[in-house]
């Protein structure tokens, strides 16, 4: 069976999940998975994961929340990544922005409008009392993130692991958004809701085998990156930099299945800030169940 | 030089009634709708006629009196406006029935296909095995002057080329009732004579039933056992002369004396319908 | 006007055609050269960097696994594209008034992202192969429907009476009359449907997908990897190019009439 | 073409009825897809609101200029084609089989010639339709009968008169057919690329609806684009219809 | 019923000298190139000819014989495989000379245009003011019997209409060649002859050259200066005929016993010609 996670190859969410086959955890666990669905864009990710012989992917949480909220029959049963580590603001190798207060007349680029890209730069430009000082712009895909920049279209625009590591030479940081939202999670687990009743242990065994791979990474980060080189066909040497760079800007970057509420919280007031909900008290109750968790993991 | 003369096994003995009607029409009209705002036209009748089986019936009138809506109407091309039309003692309506063949205005070679093919298009689709429609259409084509083009493409050929290769695409598939739209238009007089000989060994031989429709007062009078002369549009049949030919005719009619009576009177007929057609407009 | 000394030429005439076709391809090479250079290899790799990339990829180790799944999700598609293609269109072009009727809906269908369809795909055929092959049909099929449709709306009518005269059935009208005074329509829609297809089954790559040609590209785009872009892409389209090549050489087959 | 009017009425109607019925009956899964009297209030809701207004605008200005250009641009294409043989022979392999490629990974490569403004994706928009037409255009100048070509020739006609005086006019209905092919190609290609790449336009808001599972609105848009692409083409059916129904054989 | 007579005032005078040469063909030939693999197709000559400006020059052969090739070739249509072409001293290669107005055998209306468009396309086209253009075309379709048809479109017209609008648009012209390919094909004989007479009318008032190629024997000893006599293809001239006829001809023409005479050679002159296009071939 296959599995579906966002991003897979182009994205860190994908780590454990490589790290857990290529150890056999997953076939220890008693599943048996052959390899996993990758697709751009929130909404594809859980209309796939839906679709899928075993209903489970990790995905991005707006997407999950979005689904839920429109009645698709799903829900949350682990925390994925829980910090932006992987998400970096970068301009040119001439560049000389540092942190995000020297903006002030300058362009930034983030992907499209409603994205966690724009919402970073919302909350980043008012936290820094730049808002309108700045201008801001959607250049679309990563794929033409570097176009912007060579071409001057935008000084600073963001930029994901591992392409970032790929590239290093050409970029450099300016700021990261973990400056400006330290926690915020970004993917979660979610499983067809039938499916979950059905087949709790398939879903636990594989929530295990996940986080056995988040721990074999940070104890491991120099085989994991060749694991991962492996799997994504990169140069070992960017993979390694990239789980770096994540490991040492948040040590807890890939969450172990455990929730941390308070990194949610922060993705839905994002999510009010772009008009993407409605305010008002935000219930993780009811669509959150821990009971997948190991006991030791579940919140108190 | 030599010609091959064309000899048919006629896949049906000629009609033992020579009277039977083969095909009949009655009070049959035909109104095109007229487009946009204009009002319908009156393009034909009311014609009532009787096709004797095995007759040779020929019909002359002015350009654009209706023959063609006519021929249309009769093979089940186009829809009479009013009035009823049979084939064989069944009604037809909006389907050719089987056992009639057509020759149209208009040059019909397919041009995908070359003369051979075209020639055995309509017995091939008919069901004729292969080694027969050979035979056939070879010598068809030999009788049509066409055995030297087999091969050739449409392209290849002149007008008077291609219109040959229609008839001999009707007369393969051995029709028991042949519409012939001027076939011979774009034939030279003499091409047009020999041909139109030709024509009448084929019908003695095959029995057929043959409507031709001409535009040449010698070859209607020549060919026919009756000759249905039309009115300027809309075309009614002002006259129906019995020519009274034997079945054996051949170009020596012509030297009969009654042969310059005939084409007189057909000639005095259509010189004011004539007229009519083309001066009735100004 | 070709006059007799044509058949005297023919070798001539062969020869140019030839050349004109290696001059063709020098010129495009040396524009994507000189676009390189102009654009810079990062934007776009030019033909050497782009061929070294090919080889790369093609002697990888997956690469005859992501050929295989895409070309039986695109064989299959254009396998129906073709066939449901061509069948609609002579059946809408034979008759009038449900062409009249059907071509305005099957346009503005056409128009709409096909993107927008892919809940309703995965509704009904679930992720994998027939998803992918979907993807591929409705994007092929509308181009060699209309391309028929439109062939045989405009044929002679005298063929379609001559047809008439000779009682052919249905079916065999189709092949014996519509389909060959189709010819030239019918291939230029097979051609722009067989591309057609391909890129409809790339996109539906990827959407959803772990291999494949449209895996690879959609990576190579999110990674912005322009040289293996543009080894895909150059891939496509000599692909795509020999087999409008071969069915060009079987369209003057097919017309055998000068 | 009354008639035919009509029916393509009922047709629709019993589809869109059939669609509702089995849409509220949820044999259709709703999370896939909504009744159509649902996406017919996004439709109101959403044009109602104003938000949606500069994108809808934005898109159909950038297709439009796609489509006249791909239009124009087509024809002369397709003349000059027929015109050179030589030239013909040669690009006709490459004339179709570009359609292989996606077309938006050549979007870097536009977005460095035009900048990041509307032209890249009126370039996309273009170089999407531009050879349904050309392709459309030559079929259609192919079929024009040889007589009536040697009729311009025996009137001493210019090249230029003789397109606009016999060719265009006798392969009028291949023309439309480009022109109807073109419209469509060029939409797809705008919202394609404004689905992948832009932040703004018809085509990001129904992907972000679509990845917000945003039903009502997803689908609204879509009803919208349907309703302008349809309109768009109906007109050109009936201008169609209008030069062409006197020189076709009456039917009955 | 009035007939309205075509009162045409010629773009230019009679020649002074009718006897200057007007056009010119010399040991011209036609060899169609053999398709894959097929040998060439000698279609054509070698022909000499010259038409004397003013003269109605006929041609007539076999079907097939070459005749609509020989025209193509004096008009630039189709170049020539060997000898050389002159319209008025200049050589003609490629393009159709000015001057020049075709009727062609196949139909040559345009669909997308009414009668009145049709009859009035050529003289547009070189630049005839309106209202002068008004005048002709409503002449020319008074004359052609198709008043009543002026704002009809060719799908509505008979075969033998569409071939007068073809007609009428080539005279509206006022050309000073005029080639005329088998342009009453598709009429009646009564309407031919009509036809005929009117064509007389408008060569003596214009003083144009024509050249017609015809299939009516008749026809073409009624209404020409000269009868070229074609042989089977590849065509040659095997005879020239002078008819003798005065200017002032008409169908009376026919009574003179001289026309008897002429029919008759031309007529054995064909029968020959006929027989071989038809038969060496088997
Ligand atoms: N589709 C049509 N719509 C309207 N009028 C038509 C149509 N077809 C034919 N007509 C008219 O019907 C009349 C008869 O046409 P038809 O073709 O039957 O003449 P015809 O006797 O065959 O003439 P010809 O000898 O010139 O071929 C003509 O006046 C023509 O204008
Ligand atoms: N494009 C061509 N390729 C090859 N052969 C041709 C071509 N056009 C005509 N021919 C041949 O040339 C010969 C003369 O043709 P042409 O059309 O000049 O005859 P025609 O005298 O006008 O005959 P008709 O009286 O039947 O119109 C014919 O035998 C024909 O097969
Ligand atoms: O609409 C397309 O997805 O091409
Ligand atoms: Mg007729
Ligand atoms: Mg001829």
């Amino acid at each position: 069976a296959t599995l579906t996670v966002t991003h897979w190859i182009d994205g860190m969410y994908g780590v454990p999940f490589a790290v857990a086959l290529d150890k056999g955890y997953f076939k220890q666990n008693g599943v048996d998975v052959t390899g996993f669905i990758t697709s751009e864009g929130g909404g594809t990710s859980v209309r796939n994961a839906m679709a899928s012989e075993i209903p489970y992917g990790e995905v991005a949480l707006p997407a999950a929340i979005a689904a839920i909220r429109q009645g698709v029959p799903i829900t949350i049963v682990h925390s994925g990544v829980q910090s932006v580590a992987d998400l970096l603001w970068v301009e040119l190798k001439d560049g000389n922005v540092n942190g995000i207060a020297q903006m002030k007349g300058k362009t930034i680029g983030y992907s499209s409008p409603k994205s966690m890209t724009e919402m970073i730069t919302i909350v980043g430009l008012d936290r820094a009392g730049l808002s309108g000082q700045v201008q801001r712009k959607p250049v679309g895909a990563s794929g033409t993130m570097m176009i912007a920049l060579q071409q001057h279209a935008v000084d600073v625009a963001y930029m994901t692991e591992p392409s970032f590591s790929a590239r290093k030479d050409q970029l450099r940081i300016a700021f990261r958004s973990t400056d400006i939202v330290p926690a915020e999670t970004q993917t979660v687990g979610v499983v067809r809701t039938d499916y979950l009743k059905a087949h709790p242990d398939t879903v636990k065994a594989i929530i295990d085998a996940r986080s056995k791979g988040v721990r074999y990474i940070i104890a491991h980060r120099e085989e994991s990156a060749q694991i991962l080189a492996k799997a994504y066909k990169i140069d070992p040497a960017v993979a390694k930099s990239a789980i770096d760079n994540c490991l040492d800007t948040d040590p807890s970057y890939w969450s172990t299945g455990r929730f941390n509420y308070t990194s949610m919280d922060e993705v839905v007031k994002g999510l009010v800030l772009i008009k993407a909900i409605e305010p008002g008290p935000f219930d993780w109750k009811k669509i959150v169940d821990e009971s997948m968790l190991p006991a030791s993991e579940r919140t108190k | 030089m030599k010609r091959v003369p064309l000899t048919v096994v006629p896949d049906r003995a000629p009609d033992s009634t020579p009277c039977a009607i083969h095909a009949a029409l009655t009070d049959v009209t035909r109104i095109y709708a007229g487009q946009k705002g204009k009002p319908p036209f009156h393009a034909l009748g009311p014609v009532s006629l009787n096709l004797q089986a095995g007759e040779f019936f020929s019909v002359v009138g002015p350009s654009g009196c209706g023959k063609s809506t006519l021929l249309d109407v009769i093979a089940g091309l186009n829809a009479a406006s009013s009035g009823t039309v049979t084939f064989e003692g069944v009604p037809v309506r909006d389907k050719v029935p089987e056992g009639v063949a057509i020759v149209f205005q208009e040059d019909a070679t397919f041009p995908w296909l070359d003369v051979y093919d075209n020639a055995a298009f309509g017995a091939r689709r008919a069901g004729v095995p292969e080694n027969e429609i050979r035979e056939r259409v070879e010598h068809a084509l030999a009788f049509m002057g066409l055995k030297a083009f087999t091969h050739s493409y449409p392209v290849q050929l002149s007008g008077g080329m291609r219109q040959r290769v229609c008839i001999a695409r009707a007369m393969v598939v051995r029709p028991r009732l042949m519409l012939l739209d001027e076939p011979f238009g774009a034939l030279d007089q003499q091409t047009r004579l020999l041909m139109g000989e030709e024509m009448l060994n084929l019908w003695r031989e095959t029995g057929a039933t043959v409507m031709l429709i001409t535009h040449s007062i010698d070859e209607a009078v020549l060919l026919s056992d009756r000759i249905g002369v039309m009115s300027s549009c809309p075309g009614r049949f002002i006259e129906t002369i019995h020519t009274g030919w034997s079945r054996q005719r051949d170009s020596n009619t012509a030297l009969d004396p009654r042969f310059g009576e005939l084409t007189a009177k057909v000639w005095s007929l259509l010189r004011g319908e004539a007229l009519k057609a083309l001066g009735n407009q100004s | 006007m070709s006059t007799l000394l044509t058949s005297t030429l023919k070798p001539a005439h062969q020869h140019r055609k030839w050349s004109d076709g290696a001059l063709l391809v020098v010129a495009l090479l040396a524009l994507w050269q000189v676009a390189s250079s102009l654009l810079g290899a990062e934007v776009l790799p030019g033909p050497w960097l782009t061929f070294l990339k090919l080889k790369s990829i093609m002697s990888d180790d997956d690469f005859p696994e992501n050929l295989r799944v895409t070309a039986v999700a695109f064989a299959l598609g254009f396998a129906i594209s073709c066939m449901g293609g061509v069948c609609l269109g002579l059946v809408l072009g034979a008759q009038r008034l449900a062409g009249d009727i059907v071509e305005p809906i099957l346009m503005a269908f056409y128009a709409i992202p096909k993107i927008t369809l892919y809940p309703v795909v995965l509704l009904m055929f679930g992720l994998g192969l027939y998803a992918k092959v979907t993807f591929g049909v409705i994007h092929g099929i509308i181009p060699i429907t209309i391309f028929t449709m439109n062939a045989v709306r405009n044929m002679r009518p005298v063929f379609a009476r001559t047809a008439r005269a000779c009682r052919l059935s249905p079916v065999s009208y189709a092949r014996h009359v519509l389909l060959p005074a189709a010819v030239p329509e019918v291939l230029a829609g097979l051609r722009i449907g067989f591309s057609l297809t391909l890129l409809g089954t790339l996109i539906g790559e990827m959407f959803a997908s772990q291999s494949g040609i449209g895996h690879m590209l959609m990576i190579a785009m999110s990674r912005n990897d322009s040289q293996t872009i543009m080894a895909l892409a150059s891939l496509l389209f000599i692909f795509a190019t020999v087999v409008n090549l071969a069915m060009l050489k079987w369209h003057q087959r097919l017309i055998k009439a000068p | 073409m009354k008639l035919a009017a009509r029916w393509r009425l009922v047709l629709v109607v019993a589809f869109v009825g059939a669609l509702e019925i089995a849409s509220r009956r949820a044999w259709i899964d709703p999370v896939s897809f909504i009744p159509p009297s649902k996406m017919a209030e996004g439709a109101w809701a959403l044009l109602a609101s104003g938000d949606y207004t500069n994108d809808i605008l934005q898109t159909l200005a950038n297709a439009s200029l796609a489509v006249l250009l791909a239009v124009a641009g087509g024809f002369v294409f397709g003349v000059c084609l027929f015109k050179l043989p030589r030239l013909r022979r040669v690009v006709d392999p490459l004339l179709l089989s570009y359609y292989a490629v996606p077309i938006f990974v050549v979007y870097p490569v536009l977005i460095v010639i035009f900048g990041l403004n509307r032209w890249p994706l009126v370039a996309i928009g273009f170089l999407f339709g531009v050879v349904a037409m050309a392709t459309n255009t030559l079929n259609g100048l192919e079929r024009v009968a040889p007589v009536l070509l040697r009729s311009a020739r025996a009137m001493r006609m210019s090249t230029i008169d003789e397109i606009r005086l016999i060719t265009l006019p006798a392969s009028l209905p291949y023309v439309f057919t480009g022109v109807k092919l073109a419209v469509v190609y060029a939409f797809i290609a705008v919202i394609a690329g404004e689905f992948v790449l832009a932040g703004s336009g018809f085509g990001f808001r129904i992907a972000y609806a679509y990845n917000n599972f945003d039903n009502p609105t997803m689908y609204g848009l879509m009803l919208l684009l349907l309703v302008f692409v349809g309109t768009l083409n109906m007109l050109l059916h009936m201008a169609e219809e209008r030069l062409y129904s006197r020189t076709r054989r009456a039917s009955a």
